[in-house]
């Protein structure tokens, strides 16, 4: 096993160097944390960091090959890929795409106020990435998590540490926290992908809640409050606006493009039938782990672009809100879409928004704002749709328009 | 011929929605209706311009925002406090700006900050729709430091002056000192903050010790602490056990004083454990017990402070007992605890009780310290608007840090002590506005920042009597035995020792101006009246 | 030291025993149907808020029994209405509308106060009190009468829910459901109508625990979610499915979480049971008496 | 040739039973080997425990000279040995080629697939088992024998040495039941060792040159099918169980 590992180590230099210069940004880390926050959390911290990332780059050291054949594969692929998203782009589903992208793409256009974009549209792109992240795991590799906020919290931090503590750029900021949710998402991966179903969800769920408890104490891992005042993308909403559009858009193709690809056929195998895909000589737990990186790779993301728009983040990050909100998106959205995702986050963000204004109605009769609660409507709604369009609403919206547009057409 | 009718009713459809999504988006995003409108139809005092029923025009009305969660008791106090204050306001006219009648008005947005299970985002989503979609000019209100800490940020990217009427983190004042320029626009008017909270906690303490002492010959040797494991509530813990040999020297003579048992739990704990807690602390024989509780648990400690009749005097913080709900919350078991509050119906300022009964006969309820604080923003910004004949933020800043020089707080005092009555009528209930930026006037208690001198547009501490808590105690009404009632226990200087002596000693701060109001009620000792627990 | 080995002992007991109840009907319902019910805690919470809401005007026997009636009938409604028609369709929708049903529920408990005119956070009185006096003293460790009360009525429920299960017809159905689906169907057992059973036969363990739990645990709308959070924990020990495996977690969590407090430290002590979940994850993934699922 | 599967002692417990009883046997390369026995003999424990679904109690498994007992299932599938299911089973949300495409992506079927592509390669296997033209719908809509059909083409995109078919037949028609004979046969002329069971010995007989009979876990019997037919013990424990050699 030792010298397997040494091999693929010897076989990667590349790996090694990174490895190398890692550890030597970590300890500048290290002491940087000595100097802001003491020495029990010193200690803790460094415990914690060097665990993560021994385990954390043991394990990418042996998924090292098959990422880097992925990848190597992929530039082949480029040249192809392009013309047949031309020819996706001429059908009805790439058309529609397209054209919402336009819509969104659009939208500051006619309105500047940073109320709408930032607050709505914003907010509402984030949690696409992140809801497409659960799905991806979910819909895909039928891997039910009921502990994503752990990856979209842990990156929110490290985001925000990068970017506040070490005066780093947002951009190396967000992968680096991105990257650590990565490590993250292995040592939670590795001991509780071994489980099935319900396990596997309340194993999830138990590290998030270990991830709450710890950065909630009061004196390691910046305190129960956490850390505030990180900048925001830009001062100019519209930028903001465009960066994170076009993160949502490579976001969701990355992982669409994966679930259409060879990997993705894996790992629908084994959401359909884990011990016919380990009949079939598919060793189902190192897939599970990667579609597990690359879920929380995503989530990571969102969770620094999440950080970065509110702010401030605190050990509620890591609450059971967080990790049960993409359930709801792709519930409203529909499971294994990847796009539905992003209805749902659309959805949920916008109704909240327009039940805020609710209350702002003189002419509701006294009390009738009480009834009128936005998380009382909005649970009842997610029971309807829930039970009444168990696919979620993007599927058959999408065939009902199809059908439209086949008569518009004479079809 | 089927077909082609159905063609023609699917471009009919298309062009509908076509048009219904463009319409739609030009009338919510674009035109001039998307504007949000203040809307004012009655003199009720919960309209958007509370008093006045004609219509005001939008440039007319000086825009307030409540940023707080308004399904909680501290952000219906904040609305509240900051409608009163209005309606007094516009029903006396308004306020003149050149030759120009202006008048306030109020509108709030929930940040749902009350939800154990906070969602960042909808707090910043609140303060964003505040600021870009309804306007507001000014911002209060905010109590919990994790929500608050992420919406302060937008208030302060768009340069709006933010008065926190709720939270105690005293990092958020610390911060104008350290980054004067982004963070110039927030001031704190409630409560006082964490460390000085530690302050008043020890002064009554020590004030009870002594006068039972003195008074009952009552010996109180232990004290026991139990405590949310929090960062502010292990400093203010630090406080309490550094300067317990001091108090026992001092007291007694030798050091019998001691504190005997802490406890630190954490926030999640259930109440089962507090059983532990507590037979642990009846065992320790402890004499007071100092509970340091902002969060929900303060329900499980009374609940159980009185199903296991305890011996010992609760004495401390203890927010949720701030409320006049909490003798039904608790059924009764919260009976004899001396909790910490910053307000009550007491003579403080003149301006105290008539803003308690004003309040209480249009709201029907009892004010809280988000009420007070919210009432006292809109007055100070209103006056400082006023002062400054300006609508600018950056004058009414100007307005407000210039009162700082003066001393203390210029809306109603004068160097002679002598209360100036406002021409506006203007009131402030409980006058702890006095918005600090030299390093001299200032003592921090916080050991762990001591090197901070400077903190600005805070409430302050320790100007007689207006800079101090209060502490109520809960006590049986025989009257109503259902309710039960807070009895006063304000906090005068401690006989025979003096705040200079006692806080200035231990923390090495230097000596500090004497109370000025020692002729008030206020001013006396009144720890005589404490009940001890019979038990 | 005795003070601190009875603290241990009584505290967690109680702890455990209320876990348990909570805990044996999560379990049967996973154990017999596969369901995953997010909305158990839901369950405890909405049984509490009916005894807080009628207790002042109905009486305790009145407003317990009522509350007892109205869980076990929402269990019930929510399965046939919700839970029935999606389980055909897929497991994962199971999962989000008992979510939903939680959610709906938690909404409808503040709803409920703020029209009622109650806190939505509050504490009962105690159920007994003898001699003007609810608790008393043992070896230094305090204890509320309710405590004594509460380890016996759980304990007779458990019992006399597995007694139920093991002797009755309906308890037969149960177990062949839990064991072969397919195969109880065939022989003529009409799985939906003994899964609605089971969901309500659980939602009424969460009521009977809510209702003797709730006079010494103050009240809250987010409880729900505590109350979710730990009988997952239970059950993960435990071992999924597994009534004595429940009955087992439950102690063993709330032994390692008192044990923490007064032997280690109060501030880490429900981090502990936590870290003793992903340790038995770690090491034996099916929890202690849970059946390994080799599909 | 040589001995391609080495199988010494094999036990496995469940519980109080003992489904597999000190079982031993070898399969020469390129045989064609049939496993017969009454239901619940443990001829599914056996190949679960040849594939490493489950970890046997007692015993040695060698696969091609490497000690195999204990190992996970998938490494198996990489050394050589692809098995079928008794009950069919495919996944259900991908189309036909897909389902053969994720055996053509595991090491083993990737060796062969490197070089001429796994669409390639899967659409040949589809068109070695017949079901090219059904390449693009989902299995659910296939009828039973096309799905045992596509479990074998799975087994098949493994590219094994030894294949594993847990009762090719049950449940089919007789004249699906001749196509997948022609499938087995053609599969074993291209030289792949093939190892199946069967609960009915007439299916076996046309078919196989050498049985190996158990009951109650133990190996009663082995040798060519007319003879083991003939087997006292074969025969009693078939007519114990009123199921007839007819």
């Amino acid at each position: 096993m030792q010298i397997r590992f040494l091999n693929r180590i010897k076989e990667n230099s590349l790996f090694v160097i990174c490895v190398s210069v890692f550890y030597l940004v970590e300890l500048t880390y290290i002491l940087t944390l000595l100097y802001y926050f003491g020495y029990t959390s010193l200690i803790l911290s460094t415990i914690l960091y060097f665990t993560l990332f021994y385990f954390g780059f043991l394990y990418l050291a042996f998924n090292f090959t098959i990422l880097w054949a992925a990848i190597k594969r992929n530039f082949k692929l480029i040249p192809s890929a392009i013309r047949r998203l031309m020819a996706w782009l001429g059908t009805f589903k790439g058309g529609l795409t397209l054209f919402c992208m336009l819509i969104i793409a659009i939208i500051p256009l006619l309105t500047q106020n940073a109320y709408y974009l930032g607050s709505m549209f914003i907010v509402a792109m984030i949690y696409t990435i992140y809801a497409a992240s659960w799905d991806f795991l979910a819909g895909y590799t039928g891997q039910v998590s009921f502990g994503q906020a752990a990856f979209f919290g842990f990156a929110g931090y490290v985001t925000a540490d990068r970017i506040l503590i070490q005066n780093w750029p947002w951009l190396p900021s967000l992968f680096f926290g991105a990257l650590i949710a990565v490590l993250i998402s292995l040592i939670i991966g590795i001991p509780t992908l071994r489980l099935k179903g319900p396990y596997l969800a309340l194993g999830t769920l138990s590290f998030a809640s270990i991830l709450y408890l710890l950065f909630a104490m009061p004196t390691i891992l910046y305190g129960s409050t956490g850390l505030f005042g990180v900048p925001r993308l830009s001062e100019n909403v519209i930028i903001e606006y465009y960066i994170v559009f076009i993160f949502v858009i490579i976001s969701l193709t990355i992982m669409k493009a994966i679930g259409n690809s060879k990997l993705g056929t894996v790992f629908k195998s084994i959401r359909d039938d884990e011990t016919g895909a380990e009949a079939s000589g598919i060793h189902t737990t190192r897939y599970k782990i990667l579609a597990f990186v690359i879920s929380a790779f995503f989530a990571g993301i969102a969770g620094g672009f999440f950080t970065m728009r509110n702010t401030a983040v605190s050990a509620q990050i890591f609450g059971t809100t967080y990790s049960f909100y993409p359930l709801v998106m792709v519930a409203i959205g529909g499971i294994a879409t990847i796009s539905g995702a992003g209805v749902g986050a659309f959805f949920f963000i916008f109704l909240i928004e327009i039940l805020r204004g609710v209350a702002d109605f003189q002419w509701l009769p006294a009390g009738a704002a009480d009834f009128l609660d936005d998380a009382l409507i909005f649970s009842v709604l997610l029971i309807l749709v829930i039970r009444f369009a168990g696919a979620g609403v993007l599927k058959s919206a999408i065939e009902r328009l199809k059908n439209l547009w086949d008569i518009l057409l004479g079809r | 011929m089927k077909k082609s009718m159905q063609r023609i009713l699917a471009i009919v459809l298309v062009a509908v929605i076509g048009v219904g999504i463009g319409a739609g988006a030009y009338f919510f995003l674009i035109s001039e209706a998307a504007e949000y409108k203040w809307d004012n139809t009655t003199d009720d005092i919960m309209d958007t311009v509370p008093g006045i029923d004609e219509e005001v025009p939008q440039n007319r009305i000086i825009k307030f925002g409540v940023l707080d969660d308004m399904g909680y008791i501290t952000g219906k106090g904040a609305e509240n406090g900051a409608r009163l204050a209005a309606y007094e306001i516009n029903t006396r006219g308004g306020v003149n700006i050149g030759n120009e009648t202006y008048y306030v008005g109020i509108e709030t947005e929930d940040t749902e900050e009350a939800n154990p299970a906070l969602d960042l985002s909808r707090g910043v989503a609140a303060a964003e729709r505040m600021i870009y979609y309804k306007k507001a000019q000014f911002i209060l209100g905010g109590f919990r430091t994790e929500a608050l800490q992420a919406y302060r940020e937008i208030v302060m990217d768009a340069k709006k002056i933010f008065f926190i009427t709720g939270s105690a983190t005293a990092k958020f004042c610390q911060d104008v000192y350290n980054d004067y320029n982004k963070y110039k626009y927030t001031f704190r008017i409630q409560p006082l903050n964490e460390v000085f909270l530690a302050g008043e906690v020890i002064r009554m303490l020590a004030a009870t010790i002594v006068d039972q002492k003195e008074n009952h010959d009552k010996n109180i040797t232990k004290i026991a602490i139990m405590r949310e494991d929090l960062a502010w509530t292990a400093r203010m813990s630090g406080s309490i056990n550094g300067l317990m040999p001091f108090f026992s020297a001092f007291i007694y003579g030798d050091n019998r004083l001691q504190v005997v048992e802490e406890i630190a739990y954490p926030q999640t704990a259930g109440p089962v454990n507090f059983y532990g807690y507590w037979a642990d602390i009846k065992a320790s024989g402890a004499d007071v017990t100092i509970p340091i509780i902002s969060g929900p648990t303060g329900l499980y400690y009374s609940d159980v402070y009185g199903d296991t009749n305890q011996p010992s005097l609760s004495l401390g913080i203890n927010v949720m007992g701030q409320q006049n709900i909490f003798w039904e919350q608790t059924g009764g078991n919260c009976e004899y605890e001396i909790a910490m509050t910053s307000f009550i119906r007491h003579a403080k300022t003149p301006f105290t009780i008539p803003f308690w009964d004003h309040y209480v006969g249009n709201f029907s309820t009892a004010p809280i310290y988000t009420a007070t604080g919210a009432y006292d923003a809109v007055q100070a910004v209103v006056t400082s608007i006023i002062d400054g004949q300006s609508l600018a933020t950056d004058d009414v800043l100007a307005e407000l840090e210039k009162s700082e020089w003066q001393g203390i707080d210029p809306n109603w005092t004068t160097p002679t002590g002598i209360p100036r009555m406002p021409k506006y009528g203007m009131g402030s209930p409980t006058a702890t506005i006095s918005f600090w930026t030299d390093g001299t006037y200032h003592r921090d208690v916080d050991s762990a920042t001591a090197g901070i001198q400077h903190t600005r547009h805070d409430v302050v501490e320790g100007s007689e009597p207006l800079g101090h808590a209060v502490f109520v105690q809960w006590v049986y009404d025989s009257a109503n035995p259902t309710l039960g009632k807070w009895e006063c226990v304000p906090l005068g200087p401690i006989p025979g020792i003096s705040d200079d002596y006692m806080l200035g000693t231990y923390f090495g701060l230097g000596s500090w101006e004497p109370p000025m109001y020692t002729d008030q009620p206020w001013g006396q000792v009144i720890t005589a009246n404490i009940t001890w627990p019979v038990r | 030291m005795l003070t601190d080995i009875m603290q241990v002992l009584v505290l967690g007991s109680v702890e455990g025993a209320v876990y348990m109840l909570i805990a044996v009907g999560y379990s049967l319902v996973y154990g017999t149907g596969g369901i995953m019910n997010l909305a158990h805690g839901a369950f405890y919470l909405i049984a509490g808020y009916m005894l807080y809401w009628y207790l002042g005007t109905l009486g305790l026997f009145t407003s317990v029994v009522l509350a007892l009636i109205i869980v076990t009938l929402i269990g019930g409604i929510s399965y046939l209405a919700l839970i029935k028609p999606l389980e055909k369709k897929s497991q994962l929708s199971v999962v989000m509308v008992t979510f939903a049903i939680a959610f709906f529920i938690e909404q409808i408990v503040k709803l409920g106060c703020s029209i009622l005119g109650f806190e939505k956070e509050s504490t009962l009185p105690n159920l007994i009190e003898i001699k003007g006096t609810v608790s008393f003293e043992l070896f230094g460790t305090i204890i509320p009468y309710d405590y004594v009360f509460i380890l016996i009525i759980s304990f007779l429920i458990v019992s006399l829910i597995t007694l139920f299960i093991s002797k009755s017809k309906l308890g037969t159905s149960i177990r062949a459901i839990s064991q072969d689906r397919e195969a109880a169907t065939l022989m003529g057992i009409n799985a939906d109508r003994v899964l609605m059973f089971t969901v309500m036969i659980s939602a009424f363990l969460a009521g009977v625990a809510a209702v003797i739990y709730v006079p010494s645990y103050p009240i809250a709308p987010w409880q729900g979610w505590v109350i979710l959070t730990n009988s997952f924990a239970v059950v993960i020990l435990g071992g999924m499915g597994s009534l004595p495996g429940s009955v087992l977690g439950a102690f063993i969590l709330s032994y390692a979480s008192h044990f923490t407090r007064v032997f280690i430290d109060p501030a880490i002590s429900t981090l502990v049971p936590m870290f003793v979940i992903v340790v038995m994850l770690a090491l034996r993934p099916q929890g202690i008496l849970g059946k390994k699922e080799i599909d | 040739m040589g001995v391609i599967l080495e199988v010494k002692n094999l036990t496995k417990k469940f519980g109080g039973l003992t489904a597999v009883n000190d079982f031993s046997f070898e399969i020469e390369r390129g045989e064609f080997i049939g496993l017969i026995g009454p239901n619940g003999a443990g001829k599914t424990t056996i190949f679960n425990l040849l594939t490493g679904f489950e970890k046997p109690n007692a015993g040695s498994i060698r696969f091609d000279g490497i000690n195999i007992t204990g190992m996970s299932p998938y490494k198996i599938v990489n050394l050589g040995i692809a098995r079928t299911f008794q009950l069919v089973r495919s996944f259900k949300f991908l189309t036909i080629l897909d389902n053969v495409s994720v055996s053509c992506l595991s090491p083993r079927g990737k060796k062969v697939s490197k070089d001429i592509g796994t669409e390639e390669y899967a659409s040949s296997i589809l068109t070695a088992v017949g079901l090219v033209d059904k390449a693009r719908i989902p299995p659910i809509v296939l009828p039973h024998g096309d799905l045992r059909k596509l479990q074998i083409g799975k087994a098949v995109g493994t590219n094994p040495q030894l294949l594993l078919l847990d009762e090719p037949f049950s449940g089919l028609s007789h004249e699906e039941q001749l196509g997948i004979t022609d499938l087995i046969n053609k599969l074993h002329d291209d030289g792949v060792t093939i190892f199946m069971t069967g609960h009915v010995l007439r299916e076996l007989m046309t078919l196989v040159p050498r049985v190996l009979a158990m009951h109650q876990g133990k190996l009663i019997a082995d040798g060519p099918p007319r003879e083991v037919a003939g087997h006292k013990i074969v025969l009693e424990a078939y007519l114990g169980r009123g199921e007839g050699f007819a």
